[in-house]
C-alpha cells in the first residue's frame, strides 16, 4: 500500500493540475465552475458503501467535495480509510460562515489515497456549539489538526484525546479565526507590559510561577 | 565480515578524510566581509529604503491600497490650478507618510505605482536603515522620504535627492564597486 | 644571596609565579588560537578587532568576564556552587608543578630547573590531582539547581571516571618502558633509548590521546557541556568570574593533557630523534640558542601540535551520544589498552626496558 | 543542605521532567518540548508550540490575493519561494489562469534553488545539533550564493515576494541565467565535500542510524510528508504525483530511504539537492522566451468556490486551501503547514530513545517554527 510506483494520471481531470498549458496565456482565463458532482466516480464509491450518507456533492476545479452529516463523519472517515483506501488525511480545517442557516461552520477533511492518487474532500456543516465526532481514532494525524480547529474556531470534537488549545495559550479568550473576532486582536490582559496592563489573565500554559 | 571490512571498521579512515576536508578549508580564502570597513553593494533590484518624488506622484492612493499592512498614509486636497489657460482641479498632496518600522519591504507599493517613472521606489540600494528610536526615526514623512537627511552615505547608496530613477542604468552614482 | 633560606623560598616562589603566569596566559591564548583556528577552518577570520589582528582578544575576554555581574541562582546550594570552579581550576594548575619544560640550566651561576619540582611519583601525582577536577564539575552541576547542569555533571562524572581507566593503563605502558614514575626520568629514558615512546607505544599513545580528549570534555566527547543538548551543561548557571574559572580550567586541562602526552610519548623537551640526528642538532645553527629556549621551544612546538589536533577535532567531528561514549570507553578502550599493556609488558620483558 | 526536591519533582519515581526550550540552542526557534526523562532515556515528549503565532491565516482574510503573498514569505522563512508558489498556484487554478511558460520555468528555478537553500540550512543546523560545527559554515557559504541570485532577481534575499498571481513580476535580469548555471554546476562538488565530512563518518552514523525510526505505515498514519515520509520508503512527491508548473517535463528522480531513520532522511535530502540541481539545469536549458505575466485583471477576484492546491515544499507538502466568496479578499485561506504536521510525530519518534536523539530528531524533521505557529 505504501509503495506506489507510478501514479498514473487518471482518466478524468486530475484533482489538482489542469492539463498541460495548451491554451495561450494571452487568452481570457477559463474560470472553473462549480457544478454538481453526485454522479462523480469518487462520490459514487462512497454512496455504494455507505448509502445515503452523501448529502450534497460539488466539483470545482477538478476537486470533489462531498457533504456528509455531522454525526456520521467519524464513521464515514473510517469507512473511507478502511474500505476505500483513503489512508492519508492531508488536511483538516474549518471555515466560518457566520450567518449561514444550516450551521455556522464547515469542517473540511481532505483525504488522499495512494492507490490511484485521488483526493476527496469531505465536508460537514456544524452549528456553533455542536460537537463533531473526532477522527483521531481514524488517522492519528488528525490530533493536532483538530486541536488547531478547536483553538481557532471553537469547534468541539467529541472523543478527542487531548482537546487543548495549541497555538494560543490556555486561557485565551476567544477563537481568532471566527469572523466576529476582531482582526486587531483583543486585549487579553496578558502581562506583556506590566505597567500598561494590570496583572491577571495572561499566559498560564506551562508556567506555574512562584 | 571480511578482513578488509574489519580493518576499515577499526582504522578510522573516514575520520581522517573528514579531517582532510576541514584541513583543506583551513587554507581556503575566507568568506568574511569586514562589514563597517568593507560594504557589500546591494544589487540593482535590491529593495531598501524608500525613495519618493512628490513631482511624479499623482496622488492616486494605489500604493496605499496595495500595501499589505497599511503603513502608507496619504492625505490630499483639491486645488484649482491654471494649466494652459484652463482651470483644472488638481489633487495636491498634504501628507505622505510611511511607517517604515512596520514595513516588510515587499515592494508592492512600487509595483502598484502607475506613474512612469514611479513616484515611490525601494531600489535605492541602501540597507543601513537601522535607527535608535523607532517611532520618530522610522516614521518617514514626505520631506524625509525625499531628502534623507542624516542618512549615512556609503558607496552605492543613492538618495532621492540625487534623482535616481528605479531603472536608471547609470544608477546615479556610477558603477558599483566591491 | 647565598642564604639558603632565601633560595629555598624565593626560587620556588618565582617559579610558581612564572609557571602560573605562563599557564594562565597560555590557556587564555589557547582560547584565542582555538577561535582563530576554528574560524580559519570554517572560512571565517575569527576575532580580529581587539588589538592588532585581534591579539588582545583573550585579555578583553578575561576583563569582560571579571567585571561581569556574578549571578548566584536563588535556589542554588551556595557554598558548593562557589566551590565548584575552585575545585576545577586548582588541580588543573597544580598539575603544572611537576611538568618538566626542559633540563636544568645555569642562571647567574645557580642551577635552575625549568620546572617547579621533580616528584619521583610525578605521573601518579598528576593522575591523582587531575582526578579531583571532576568533583568541581559534578558539584558545580549539582549545586546550580538546574536540570541541564545536573545532567551535565552526571554525564561528566561517568565520562571522566570511565576514561581515566584506559588513560591510566596507557600511561602504565610508558612507565613499563621507562621504568620510572618521574617525568624527568621518563624523558631521559627516551633520550637514552634514543626513541620516543610514541613509536613502540603507538597504541597506547592513540588511546591516551583519545582519552585525553574525553577527559577534557572536548569534541567529539564534549557531552557534559553539549551545547545543543544541555545548553551549556554543568556551567549553564555560571557567569562572570566563576564561568571564567571553568573556562580557564578547561583550557588549562587541555594544556596539561598535551604536556603530559609530550612528556610521555613525544620526548618532552628533546628534539626529534635526539640520538639519530644528534649530529644535526649539534650544528652551530642550533647550538647558539640558549638551552632553556631550545628545550622549551621544542616542548611548546610538540604541545601546540597536540593542541592543534584538539582544535582540529572540534572543527570536524560530530558529538558522540552518551551511551556510545560509555560503550567506546568500556568495550573498546579498556580491553584494547589492557591487551596493549600486556603486549608491551612482554615486549619489555623480552627486549628489556631502558634500565 | 539544599532542597533536593527542587531538582527531583517526582519524589517517588526516577523520572525527571525537563523543559527543552522555548529558548534552547537546538530547538530551531521557539519550540518547547516537555520531556519526561528516566535518566537519559526519554519516557515521553510533548511539543508545546504557539510561541510564534501571528495569526497569519486571520491576516490573510483582510489582504488581497497579491497582498497575501508577502505574508506567506514569513511562514516558512527558509523557503519563501515555495510558499509563494503554493499560494499563487492555488489562486491561478481557481481563476483558470494559465501562466506563461517562461514565468513557469522561472518559478521552478526559484523553487528548486529554494529547496537547495532550505536543505542547506537543514544540513548546517542538523550537523550543528549533532555536534559538527564546520558544515554549518560551509553550507551557509553556498546559501549566500543562492541568496545573491535571489537578490539579483527580485531584490530580496529571504522574504522574496517573488511571484504574483498570473506570472512573475520581473523577468530575469541580464546574465542571471548564466550566473545561476555557474552556481548549480559547481554545487554538486560542494555536496560531495560535505558528504565526505559526514556520510561515512562513524560518529555521524552512530548518531543517526537507527535514530528516530518511523515505519512507512506509521509515517502515513501521522501524515508525514516530504523527506520524513520518503525516508521511510514511501515514494511520494507532489512534483511527480500532481505535477504543477512544468515538473512533468523535466527529468528528476525521487530519492527514497529504506529504514525510516535519521540517516536515511539525511541521505534523501542530500540526494534531493542533487536532483534539484538537475531540475535547475534542465529549466535553464529549456527556458523559453516570452512574457512572464499572463493577462490578469487588476483586481484579482476568483469565483466563488474552494480549492486546495499543494506544492512540494522543502519540508513536505505545503498546501493552500482557498475559499473565495467572489470578493477581492480570500474568505478563508488555510495553509497546510508541513512542519506542523511533521512535528506531531516527534513524540512517536523519540519515545524510548536518549536525550541526544531528541535533538537529532528535531533536526531531522527540519521544522521551521514560523510555519508551525503561523
Amino acid at each position: 500500500m505504501t509503495e506506489q510506483d507510478n501514479p498514473t494520471a487518471p482518466a478524468e481531470t486530475p484533482p489538482q493540475a489542469p492539463a498541460a498549458p495548451k491554451a495561450p496565456w494571452e487568452e481570457k482565463p477559463v474560470t472553473p465552475v462549480l457544478r454538481d458532482a453526485r454522479d462523480h466516480a469518487l462520490v459514487k464509491e462512497i454512496a455504494a458503501v455507505l448509502p445515503g450518507v452523501v448529502l450534497e456533492a460539488v466539483e470545482f476545479a477538478g476537486q470533489v467535495t462531498a457533504t456528509v452529516a455531522c454525526a456520521r463523519i467519524a464513521e464515514v472517515c473510517r469507512t473511507c480509510k478502511e474500505r476505500l483506501g483513503y489512508s492519508f488525511l492531508v488536511d483538516l480545517t474549518a471555515v466560518d460562515w457566520q450567518e449561514r442557516p444550516q450551521g455556522r461552520f464547515d469542517v473540511i477533511y481532505w483525504m488522499h489515497r495512494f492507490s490511484d492518487s485521488r483526493r476527496l474532500r469531505l465536508k460537514v456543516n456544524v452549528a456553533d456549539g455542536v460537537e463533531v465526532p473526532s477522527v483521531t481514532g481514524v488517522w492519528k494525524v488528525a490530533n493536532w489538526m483538530e486541536r488547531e480547529v478547536f483553538d481557532m474556531f471553537g469547534i468541539y470534537f467529541s472523543g478527542h484525546p487531548n482537546l487543548e488549545r495549541i497555538l494560543t495559550w490556555e486561557g485565551f479568550n476567544g477563537h481568532p479565526l471566527r469572523k466576529d473576532f476582531p482582526i486587531e486582536g483583543i486585549d487579553t490582559g496578558a502581562a506583556v507590559y506590566p505597567d500598561v496592563y494590570p496583572p491577571g489573565g495572561g499566559p498560564v500554559a506551562g508556567g506555574e510561577g512562584e | 565480515m571480511s578482513f578488509w571490512g574489519f580493518l576499515a571498521s577499526v582504522v578510522p579512515v573516514e575520520l581522517a578524510q573528514g579531517l582532510g576536508v576541514t584541513g583543506r578549508f583551513f587554507f581556503k580564502r575566507k568568506a568574511t566581509i569586514q562589514y563597517p570597513e568593507v560594504k557589500l553593494l546591494p544589487k540593482e533590484r535590491f529593495r531598501g529604503m524608500f525613495g519618493f518624488s512628490e513631482e511624479r506622484c499623482i496622488v492616486c492612493h494605489s500604493c496605499a491600497k496595495a500595501c499589505p499592512i497599511d503603513i502608507i498614509h496619504i492625505a490630499d486636497h483639491f486645488e484649482e490650478v491654471e494649466v494652459e489657460g484652463k482651470k483644472r482641479k488638481k489633487k495636491v498632496l498634504d501628507r505622505y507618510d510611511i511607517d517604515v518600522k512596520r514595513c516588510m519591504f515587499c515592494g508592492l507599493c512600487e509595483e502598484a505605482c502607475p506613474t512612469k517613472p514611479v513616484a515611490i521606489w525601494l531600489t535605492t540600494r541602501s540597507y543601513e536603515t537601522a535607527a535608535y528610536e523607532r517611532n520618530e526615526h522610522l516614521y518617514f514623512n514626505k520631506e524625509r522620504l525625499q531628502s534623507w537627511d542624516g542618512v549615512r552615505a556609503y558607496p552605492g547608496v543613492v538618495t532621492p535627492a540625487k534623482g535616481q530613477m528605479p531603472n536608471d542604468p547609470t544608477g546615479g552614482s556610477g558603477e558599483p564597486e566591491r | 644571596m647565598a642564604n639558603p633560606w632565601v633560595l629555598f623560598l624565593l626560587v620556588p616562589l618565582v617559579k610558581i609565579v612564572v609557571i602560573l603566569g605562563v599557564v594562565i596566559l597560555l590557556a587564555a591564548y589557547l582560547s584565542f588560537f582555538e577561535r582563530k583556528i576554528l574560524a580559519y577552518m570554517q572560512i571565517r577570520i575569527g576575532p580580529n578587532r581587539v588589538g592588532p589582528r585581534g591579539w588582545l582578544q583573550p585579555i578583553a575576554d578575561a576583563l569582560k568576564l571579571f567585571v561581569k555581574e556574578d549571578i548566584l541562582p536563588s535556589r542554588a546550594e551556595k557554598f558548593v556552587y562557589m566551590l565548584g570552579p575552585v575545585l576545577v581550576t586548582a588541580p588543573a594548575l597544580v598539575v603544572f608543578s611537576v611538568i618538566p619544560f626542559g633540563t636544568g640550566f645555569k642562571l647567574f651561576g645557580a642551577e635552575v630547573t625549568p620546572y617547579l619540582t621533580d616528584v619521583n611519583i610525578g605521573i601518579l601525582f598528576i593522575l591523582g590531582v587531575s582526578s579531583v577536577g571532576v568533583y568541581g564539575i559534578i558539584l558545580g552541576g549539582w549545586a546550580s539547581n538546574n536540570k541541564f547542569s545536573l545532567m551535565g555533571g552526571l554525564r561528566s562524572a561517568a565520562q571522566l571516571v570511565s576514561y581515566e581507566v584506559p588513560m591510566g593503563l596507557s600511561v602504565v605502558t610508558v612507565l613499563l618502558m621507562a621504568s620510572s614514575l618521574s617525568l624527568v626520568k621518563i624523558v631521559e629514558a627516551q633520550r637514552n633509548s634514543g626513541v620516543w615512546f610514541v613509536f613502540p607505544g603507538f597504541i597506547a599513545f592513540f588511546i591516551y590521546f583519545v582519552c585525553g580528549v574525553a577527559e577534557t570534555n572536548r569534541n567529539p566527547f564534549d557531552l557534559p557541556e553539549a551545547e545543543s543538548e544541555l545548553v551549556a551543561g554543568f556551567h549553564t548557571e555560571y557567569s562572570g568570574m566563576k564561568f571564567a574559572f571553568y573556562f580557564l580550567a578547561e583550557y588549562a586541562n587541555m594544556v596539561v593533557i598535551s604536556s603530559i602526552a609530550t612528556v610521555l610519548f613525544l620526548g618532552g623537551w628533546l628534539p626529534p630523534f635526539p640520538n639519530w640526528l644528534a649530529g644535526v642538532w649539534a650544528a652551530p645553527v642550533f647550538t647558539w640558542i640558549p638551552t632553556v629556549i631550545w628545550n622549551a621551544g621544542w616542548f611548546l612546538v610538540k604541545m601546540f601540535a597536540f593542541l592543534f589536533v584538539y582544535i582540529w577535532f572540534r572543527g570536524t567531528f560530530p558529538r558522540y551520544r552518551f551511551d556510545q561514549l560509555m560503550a567506546l570507553g568500556w568495550k573498546v578502550f579498556i580491553p584494547v589498552s589492557l591487551v596493549n599493556l600486556m603486549a608491551v609488558a612482554f615486549g619489555v620483558l623480552l627486549i628489556g626496558g631502558s634500565r | 543542605m539544599g532542597d533536593i526536591e527542587a531538582v527531583k519533582p517526582f519524589p517517588d519515581s526516577e523520572e525527571m521532567e525537563i523543559s527543552f526550550g522555548p529558548q534552547h540552542p537546538a530547538t530551531h526557534g521557539v519550540l518547547r518540548v516537555m520531556v519526561k526523562l528516566d535518566g537519559e532515556r526519554i519516557v515521553d515528549a510533548k511539543p508545546i508550540i504557539g510561541y510564534l503565532h501571528r495569526g497569519t491565516e486571520k491576516i490573510f482574510e483582510r489582504e488581497t490575493y497579491n497582498g497575501a503573498i508577502p505574508h506567506t514569505d514569513r511562514m516558512d522563512y527558509t523557503a519563501a519561494a515555495t510558499n509563494n508558489q503554493g499560494l499563487v498556484g492555488a489562486v491561478e487554478r481557481m481563476m483558470g489562469i494559465t501562466v506563461p511558460p517562461r514565468a513557469s520555468y522561472i518559478r521552478m528555478i526559484l523553487a528548486e534553488l529554494q529547496r537547495i537553500a532550505s536543505h542547506i540550512i537543514w544540513l548546517g543546523t542538523h550537523a550543528l545539533d549533532i555536534g559538527a560545527q564546520s558544515p554549518f559554515f560551509y553550507t551557509f557559504e553556498e546559501r549566500e550564493k543562492i541568496l545573491d541570485l535571489y537578490e539579483e532577481y527580485c531584490g530580496a534575499r529571504l522574504t522574496l515576494n517573488a511571484m504574483r498571481v498570473g506570472g512573475q513580476p520581473y523577468d530575469l535580469p541580464e546574465g542571471w541565467a548564466a550566473r545561476c548555471k555557474t552556481f548549480v554546476d559547481q554545487f554538486p562538488a560542494r555536496i560531495a565535500e560535505w558528504e565526505r565530512l559526514l556520510t561515512t563518518n562513524r560518529i555521524w552514523k552512530l548518531r543517526t542510524v537507527g535514530v528516530g525510526v518511523i515505519s512507512a505505515e506509521s509515517a502515513i498514519e501521522w501524515g508525514l510528508t516530504g523527506p520524513p515520509l520518503r525516508g521511510s520508503g514511501v515514494n511520494w512527491d507532489i512534483r511527480k504525483v500532481f505535477p504543477y508548473d512544468h515538473y512533468d517535463e523535466v527529468e528528476f528522480e525521487i530519492p527514497i530511504g529504506a529504514h525510516g531513520d535519521t540517516y536515511d532522511r539525511y541521505l534523501v535530502r542530500m540526494e534531493e539537492m542533487r536532483q534539484s540541481v538537475r531540475i535547475v539545469q534542465q529549466c535553464l536549458a529549456r527556458l523559453p522566451e516570452g512574457p512572464v505575466m499572463a493577462k490578469v485583471p487588476k483586481v484579482i477576484k476568483p469565483p466563488k468556490g474552494e480549492i486546495y492546491f499543494s506544492v512540494e515544499g522543502p519540508k513536505g507538502e505545503l498546501g493552500y486551501y482557498v475559499v473565495s466568496d467572489g470578493g477581492a479578499n480570500p474568505y478563508r485561506l488555510h495553509v497546510r503547514p508541513s512542519c506542523f504536521i511533521n512535528l506531531q510525530a516527534l513524540p512517536e519518534m523519540v519515545r524510548g530513545q536518549l536525550v541526544a536523539d531528541l535533538i537529532a530528531v528535531i533536526g531531522t524533521l527540519d521544522i521551521v517554527l514560523g510555519e508551525i505557529d503561523r
